[in-house]
């Protein structure tokens, strides 16, 4: 084999100095409120909208981080993550079923199995940068669509997977309810180990490899396996959210590796702000709602409003919603300290 | 043939480039010195059309071109090499010689390109961004010559390239004024500047901070040596 | 003056399609000196670099940096075992600052890298040496500016100052002043004069002044061959090296 | 034998539709460096427009096959124009994710005014018999568009490889700035391609329209299977995209008619073949390996 | 604020009013099958309710909410839970798309109240899946395959080749085919799975098959749906198989369907329906006052819509409440007849709706004589054969 080198001006860097670096030089007290507000708002959730859409929202805005924690911090956008969030959704939906473990283990060992499956994919996708990567995640993506479309002994098809349990030690949990307070710890847990993931010297390297892959090499960083492990993670936490969603609708169907899965939860980042993490958790909480309204509006083409979303965005809002606010933020305060 | 008249220029709020104003008259060789960051690839950049932040005049035979697009520039008869070669990795060296249009009256053949270059006619089918690096900087050289500029703005032509091809590239520059073509020349090299140009200007944190000639120069190496150190 | 060999490479070749660019090369870099290599433009020095630090594979030969066969490893490997070089065409992160920069390479050699539970705040412990680095280039005061900001000059000189960071057994410089003023070619001069020791340098230089200045060796590529390998006087001297090199008047100096 | 041969020659036929679009997300990336997700909806305008056009208007399958690729190309120009055009300084995956956004959108537009059902078209009597090759005979319309592909793309190979049209757009898309350096007005070329390539995605869906059900999902899931074809090209490669187009065309034909036994082999073909490449050639079977740096 | 069960208070109805829920696919694939004309038609069944009844109705105040399930089972699934938590829905209706009517039914079974599934092909809402609010009311792939299979092979052809798309409808129904192909005293020579979702779009190693085959089938039945039949019939066409002595049976076809393919390129196709608006004059009727409502012809799931909604709100109406275990208690065995249901009656023991289908053949073009009259019946099959046996699998 012969050994590819990138380029630097090949490799994919979609986001303009990333917000997160607007966010953490924005005063403490700015960060340390907002990380209140966010806590209030989770809180404060299934009382506002219907349980059922919070409970969404949360699985979503994991999901969302995870697909940031590759576009925004490694440069590489995976458009097949529902090939994690759905063998997770599988996996947590098959143990539930048949183990009767309490859904926590479930969707441990659902976002264990996502991880293990981004192994092969990832290893085959980081080869390639940029929009190569794109492509090849969504093909492998759709292999595993129709693995789990053919496999139909173990995901019963088309008629999905029916009748996953909400166990956890015999409480009741059938009203959603209860079950998003049951889920919140877990997905604060989630979204914490994506903001360490970011912050940790592992992250530096990731953004270092993101801007220049054949100088990350030069300095010893073998990029590929960084990257891999980026993937590996990333799939891990969108596998988290894959089984929470799983358990949270008792169900699991083949819609949840479908490519259209994938393309919304890159919407969702986009949305939010690539490259700021919790603008992947806004734009979930936005769109999920914003769909949720629709379908029971009457309006007819709901692709009409996300596709346009979608290209407002990116024509006139490229930071996302997170990472104008951020912007925002920091130059008010910067103009209050003058 | 070159009138520069007040050109500042910025990169956002950065100021790069002071009240330059130069004139560089038609046959001659002009060089640009200064130390690394002077601004001295942004006045080129400025002169083609292609830095977006500027304001002043800038004039080619009496004609105000400042609102003009660069690819319009460019058929008056400029010819530009940029810094970093500017090697098109999509096209083949054959390719990137052949895409520029001719624009001036003396355009090079490809026959004489290769004859001057036969490291350039060895590679010709390659990619350009393959070839080596002095390769590449063969390749721009030979690209505007092939245009048949009439004003070539070339940036650091000479770096990276073997002795002897430093000679060379001179010889070339000298032959193109002898044949009535018009350089302003970007260069560190003091001593390759003083081998083909007639006049100098030195630029210093975006400023013309002097003209001299080509003897004016041999007289005050020393002293410019060290100013360009300092 | 020539110790035993840290990289040698014995017969090595490199084809791209057909091209033979790198053509049965031999060459020993004694340890603890400085190696420079000259040639024609397309010589094949750059790749013979490539070839070296694992960017690229050779496509025949071997390669041992220590008595140890390090052929075809890839690039990261070959860096970690002691190997650092600067690029000929300036290679950076554009949106790091020179300090992140140097930071980086600093930390390449720990496993610090691979912490993903771990604060970055753990980085700080490298900031006193980057800014010592920083000042061994000039760049102290621009520590803090986005390498995409720097003029070429400043680049070249960043790039050295990581070469240095990752402190290693070999260091590559492929054309380190190139496009550099005369006072930044004093200075790198003086400094790799001054890292030099307890190293082992190979350089890629078209400025004779400088090699005559550094290198206790000089090889001459041509055509991906060995054509003259010798002390710097007694190669500049050489009849095959003025004609295909050099030119007749600057050997004349 | 007969038989062997029939398949292979249907695989030719959908490897046909295959390599047209292809060829255009190559032409558009090759100059543009954007991945054209519309890709799919063009094609679906493409079949859906001669469909509007002979109900609406009474315009036959001929004119149609000239009619909707130059209107969907200067449909095309236009979004580049006003849309694309703005991102070119941009990492290309924004053009991406623009082109999602698009697609999303037109397949609605379209759903919206004609609804999910799929629209009649019936093969243009000219070519409604079939071809008789001695060992079996064969419907004239599949031979018409296999031959009219090959055609077709040897023509676009032969337009981008060996003319200055090609070189000056390949030049255009690499380094802008410098190639209007050399006084060439790039803003001119640029949009062409563009429109050149969502001009053959009209012509693949003209010519899928008596073949295929007409409706607005038609481009959805095609676009990816076609994705995988241009990795398995390579990406860059106009001749990699239309060969990858042509031999997956066989390949899919075989595994249906060789594998059926094993459903999730021949369904996945094309994946399987895709990583398989990828282990072996990252670039793809005839792309450039990136240059070092 | 949601959370905690809600108390029902003691009055007959829940809120006082009585809410009928479509949950339906109101954009994509069954849209125009059903979708927000469904709608149309349980306000029409509404309307008729309190004309018949007027003051004695059991309450004037009776709603529709809707909501687009997009054919994605996780939004049918919080759609549900939200009509009938947040929305007062006393009855779902509709749901297309087995997976997401399974969903519901599940949330039926656990919010204990009522669900009519209309549009899903699944035989497992009355089979493992079936509870006790839960009834399903219009087809089924058995009945699919026992129309078409049994009748064709008498009629038709006996050697059968069978395509189908390989996902759990179409192994359903090939299997219930071959059942009824083999019952019928016929033999089936061939089957195919063919990719799903197939993206070639492309048949022609199936179709070119069946001839070569021997004994050489007489029918080729197709399992597919959609744009995918669409598909096969164009290059069943295409390759001219009709000449070649191969004739073609549908498992699953909608009037939308041969409304897009033209009944030229369908003439002479046979395939089983549950409901046909040229039927006969009561069926004309309610095609004509749904054609003023709606500008277009209903389908079945128009119908079964309306007659779904009026069978419930009688329900109530004797009943007296919108409880659903009265209710349920109330529709249990019971035989009706509506322009619908044929000799219809809600079977107990496993809460599939049974009534008339029609085996159907599509008119030559020459024999079309309105718009959307494109096809004759050729046989009633009485309500009792037409369904299945309830099955053991189902344990209310
Ligand atoms: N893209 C950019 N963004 C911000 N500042 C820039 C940019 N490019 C150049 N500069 C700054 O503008 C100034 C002039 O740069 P310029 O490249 O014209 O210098 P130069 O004289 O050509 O230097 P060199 O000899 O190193 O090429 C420098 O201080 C540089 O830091
Ligand atoms: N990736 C490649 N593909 C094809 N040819 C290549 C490639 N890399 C280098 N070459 C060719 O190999 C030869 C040697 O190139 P190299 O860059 O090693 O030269 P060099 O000695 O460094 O020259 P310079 O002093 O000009 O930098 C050149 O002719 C070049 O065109
Ligand atoms: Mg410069
Ligand atoms: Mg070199």
């Amino acid at each position: 084999m012969t050994s590819t080198v990138d380029t630097a001006t090949d490799a994919g860097r979609p986001a303009p100095r990333s917000g997160l670096v607007a966010v953490t030089r924005a005063p403490a007290w700015l960060r340390y409120a907002l990380l209140a507000v966010g806590l209030l708002v989770a809180f404060w959730l299934p009382n506002g909208l219907y349980p059922a859409v919070a409970v969404d929202i949360l699985c979503w805005a994991l999901f969302a981080v995870a697909v940031d924690l590759l576009l925004g911090f490694t440069g590489l956008m995976s458009f097949g993550h529902a090939a994690f969030w759905g063998a997770s959704a599988y996996v947590t939906g098959l143990t539930a079923i048949h183990l009767g473990l309490p859904f926590p283990a479930a969707v441990l060992a659902g976002a264990l199995a996502a991880a293990l499956l981004a192994v092969p994919i990832g290893y085959l996708a980081v080869k390639r940068t940029g929009i190569y990567f794109a492509m090849v995640t969504l093909a492998f993506a759709q292999l595993v669509y129709y693995v789990a479309n053919e496999w139909r002994s173990v995901t019963r098809g088309e008629n999905g997977l029916q009748g996953v349990p909400r166990e956890l030690f015999g409480l009741d949990l059938t009203d959603d309810y209860y079950f998003y307070y049951a889920i919140l710890p877990i997905v604060l847990l989630g979204l914490a180990a994506a903001w360490r993931i970011v912050h940790s010297p592992f992250g530096r390297v990731l953004v270092g490899i993101r801007d220049n892959p054949a100088r990350a090499r030069a300095l010893g960083y073998p990029v590929h396996r960084y990257k891999l492990t980026a993937f590996v993670l990333s799939g891990f936490i969108a596998g988290l959210g894959g089984g929470l969603f799983a358990v949270g609708h008792r169900f699991v169907s083949l819609d949840v590796l479908h490519w259209t899965t994938s393309g919304k939860a890159v919407i969702v980042v986009v949305l939010g702000g690539i490259g700021t993490l919790w603008g992947g958790v806004l734009g979930a909480g936005i769109l999920v709602r914003l769909e949720d309204w629709l379908s029971f509006s009457g309006f007819e083409a709901i692709g009409l409003v996300t596709g346009g979303i979608f290209v407002l965005v990116v024509l006139v809002f490229r930071r996302g919603i997170w990472g104008s606010a951020a912007a925002l933020a920091t130059r008010w305060s910067a103009s209050r300290r003058r | 043939m070159l009138r520069i008249e007040n050109l500042s220029a910025w990169y956002g709020e950065a100021q790069v480039l002071r009240e330059v104003s130069l004139d560089v008259a038609a046959g001659e060789v002009v060089t640009l010195v200064g130390r690394n960051g002077a601004g001295k690839s942004t006045l080129l950049r400025c002169v083609m059309g292609l830095h977006a932040g500027q304001r002043g005049t800038v004039e080619l035979d009496g004609r105000d071109v400042g609102r003009l697009p660069a690819y319009r520039r460019a058929r008056l008869g400029l010819g530009w090499v940029p810094d970093d070669r500017g090697s098109y990795a999509t096209l083949s060296v054959t390719e990137n010689l052949t895409l520029p249009p001719r624009v001036g009256p003396d355009p090079w053949s490809l026959e004489r390109v290769y004859e001057a270059f036969p490291a350039l006619h060895q590679r010709r089918d390659s990619a350009a961004t393959m070839l080596s690096g002095g390769e590449q900087q063969m390749l721009a050289l030979a690209r505007v010559l092939r245009m048949g500029a009439r004003l070539l703005l070339c940036d650091e032509p000479t770096e990276g390239l073997s002795p002897l091809l430093v000679r060379q590239v001179g010889d070339l520059l000298r032959e193109a004024k002898r044949h009535g073509v018009t350089v302003l020349l970007v260069e560190q090299n003091l001593h390759f500047a003083t081998g083909v140009a007639d006049r100098h200007y030195l630029l210093a944190e975006g400023r013309v901070v002097e003209a001299m000639d080509n003897s004016e120069v041999r007289s005050r190496e020393r002293e410019l040596l060290s100013y360009l150190g300092i | 003056m020539a110790g035993r060999a840290l990289l040698s490479a014995r017969g090595l070749t490199r084809d791209f399609r057909g091209f033979r660019a790198v053509d049965g090369v031999d060459l020993d870099i004694a340890a603890e000196s400085v190696h420079a290599l000259v040639g024609p433009n397309g010589a094949g020095k750059t790749t013979l670099f490539n070839l070296l630090t694992g960017f690229l594979r050779p496509s025949g030969g071997r390669i041992e940096l220590d008595g140890r066969d390090i052929t075809g490893l890839p690039p990261e490997r070959v860096a970690r075992l002691g190997v650092a070089r600067s690029f000929q065409i300036t290679s950076l992160f554009p949106q790091l600052c020179a300090r992140e920069h140097v930071e980086l390479a600093l930390q390449s050699r720990s496993g610090l890298g691979w912490r993903f539970w771990r604060s970055a705040k753990l980085m700080r412990r490298y900031t006193d040496r980057a800014g010592e680095l920083l000042d061994m280039v000039g760049l102290a005061e621009l520590s803090e500016a986005p390498a995409e900001a720097l003029a070429y000059g400043r680049k070249r000189a960043l790039e050295l100052a990581i070469a240095l960071a990752l402190d290693p057994k070999v260091l590559l410089l492929d054309e380190p002043t190139a496009g550099m003023g005369l006072e930044d070619v004093d200075r790198t001069v003086e400094l790799v004069a001054r890292v030099r020791r307890g190293r082992t340098v190979v350089l890629v230089e078209h400025n004779m002044s400088v090699v005559g200045r550094l290198a206790d060796t000089v090889t001459v590529l041509q055509a991906g061959k060995v054509l003259v390998e010798g002390p710097y006087e007694q190669v500049r001297a050489d009849e095959r090296v003025i004609t295909a090199y050099l030119g007749a008047a600057d050997a004349a100096h | 034998m007969t038989g062997f041969l029939q398949n292979t020659f249907n695989g030719l036929v959908s490897g046909a539709f295959y390599a047209l679009l292809a060829l255009g997300l190559a032409v558009i990336f090759g100059m543009l460096r954007v991945v054209n997700f519309a890709h799919g909806a063009f094609y679906m305008l493409g079949a859906f427009g001669a469909y509007v056009l002979l109900t609406e208007a009474g315009v036959p399958f001929w004119a149609a096959l000239v009619i909707m690729p130059v209107g969907l190309a200067l449909v095309g120009m236009a979004l580049e124009r006003a849309l694309i055009h703005r991102l070119t300084r941009l990492d290309p995956l924004y053009n991406f994710l623009l082109t999602f956004g698009l697609t999303l959108i037109l397949q609605d537009l379209v759903k919206l005014r004609y609804g999910v059902q799929s629209s009649p078209y019936e093969t243009p009597s000219a070519l409604a018999g079939s071809v008789d090759f001695g060992l079996f005979d064969f419907p004239t319309y599949r031979v018409f568009i296999l031959g009219f592909a090959v055609a077709v793309c040897v023509g676009v190979w032969w337009v981008l490889t060996r003319t200055r049209i090609g070189m000056v757009v390949r030049a255009s898309t690499e380094r802008p700035e410098l190639t209007r350096a050399f006084g060439i007005d790039v803003g001119r070329w640029v949009t062409p391609v563009f429109g050149f390539g969502i001009g053959l995605a009209g012509l693949a869906g003209v010519l899928a329209a008596p073949m295929r059900a007409v409706n607005p999902l038609m481009g959805a899931d095609l676009i990816i299977v076609v994705f995988a074809v241009v990795v398995i090209g390579g990406l860059g490669s106009i001749f990699g995209s239309v060969a990858a187009g042509f031999g997956i065309g066989l390949v899919q034909a075989w595994g249906e008619a060789y594998l059926s036994d094993v459903p999730i082999v021949s369904q996945t073909i094309v994946f399987i073949v895709m990583a398989v490449v990828l282990l072996w050639r990252p670039a793809g079977l005839f792309g450039r390996e990136e240059a070092p740096a | 604020g949601g959370g905690g069960p809600r108390s029902g208070g003691d009055q007959k109805l829940t809120g006082g009013r009585i809410v009928l829920g479509v949950l339906n696919d109101q954009s994509g694939a069954y849209s125009e099958l059903s979708g927000k004309n469904s709608v149309k038609a349980v306000q029409m069944a509404i309307a008729d309710f309190k004309a018949r009844h007027g003051d004695k109705a059991v309450t004037g105040d009776i709603t529709v909410e809707t909501a687009d399930h997009q054919n994605k089972p996780d939004i049918a699934n919080s759609k549900a839970q939200e009509m009938y938590d947040r929305q007062g829905v006393d009855l779902i209706l509709d749901v297309p798309t087995s997976s997401a009517a399974l969903r519901v039914a599940d949330v039926a079974k656990e919010k204990k109240k009522l669900y009519f599934n209309i549009g899903a092909a699944t035989t497992d809402l009355t089979g493992k899946s079936c509870n006790r609010y839960t009834f399903h009311y219009a087809y089924d792939t058995y009945m699919l395959a026992n129309g078409t299979g049994k009748v064709t092979t008498e009629q038709v052809g006996r050697n059968w080749y069978i395509l189908y798309p390989n996902y759990a409808f179409g192994q359903d129904m090939e299997k219930s085919f071959s059942t009824a192909i083999t019952a019928a005293g016929g033999q089936v020579v061939g089957k195919d799975g063919a990719p799903f979702p197939n993206t070639s779009g492309d048949f022609s190693t199936f179709l070119l098959k069946a001839p070569t085959l021997n004994p050489k089938p007489q029918v080729l039945g197709t399992m597919q749906a959609g744009a995918e039949l669409v598909n096969v019939v164009k290059q069943y066409n295409e390759f001219k198989l009709r000449d070649k002595g191969v004739g073609l049976a549908v498992g699953l076809m909608f009037i939308t369907d041969i409304h897009s393919l033209t009944p030229a390129a369908l003439a002479g196709t046979t395939y089983t329906d549950a409901w046909y608006w040229n039927f006969d004059a009561k069926n004309r009727e309610f095609a004509d006052r749904f054609q003023s409502e709606t500008g277009t012809r209903p389908s079945f799931a128009h119908a079964a819509n309306y007659s779904a909604a009026t069978q419930y709100l009688e329900a109530a109406q004797t009943a007296g409440t919108d409880d659903a275990d009265a209710i349920v208690k109330e529709l249990e065995g019971k035989e009706v007849d509506d322009v619908f249901l044929r000799n219809g009656k809600f079977r107990a023991e496993d809460h599939r709706v049974v009534h008339d289908a029609y085996l159907a053949q599509v008119k030559p073009q020459s024999e079309v004589s309105e718009p959307w009259d494109y096809v004759k019946v050729l046989k009633t099959i009485p309500a009792a054969e037409a369904f299945r046996a309830p099955s053991a699998d189902c344990k209310m």
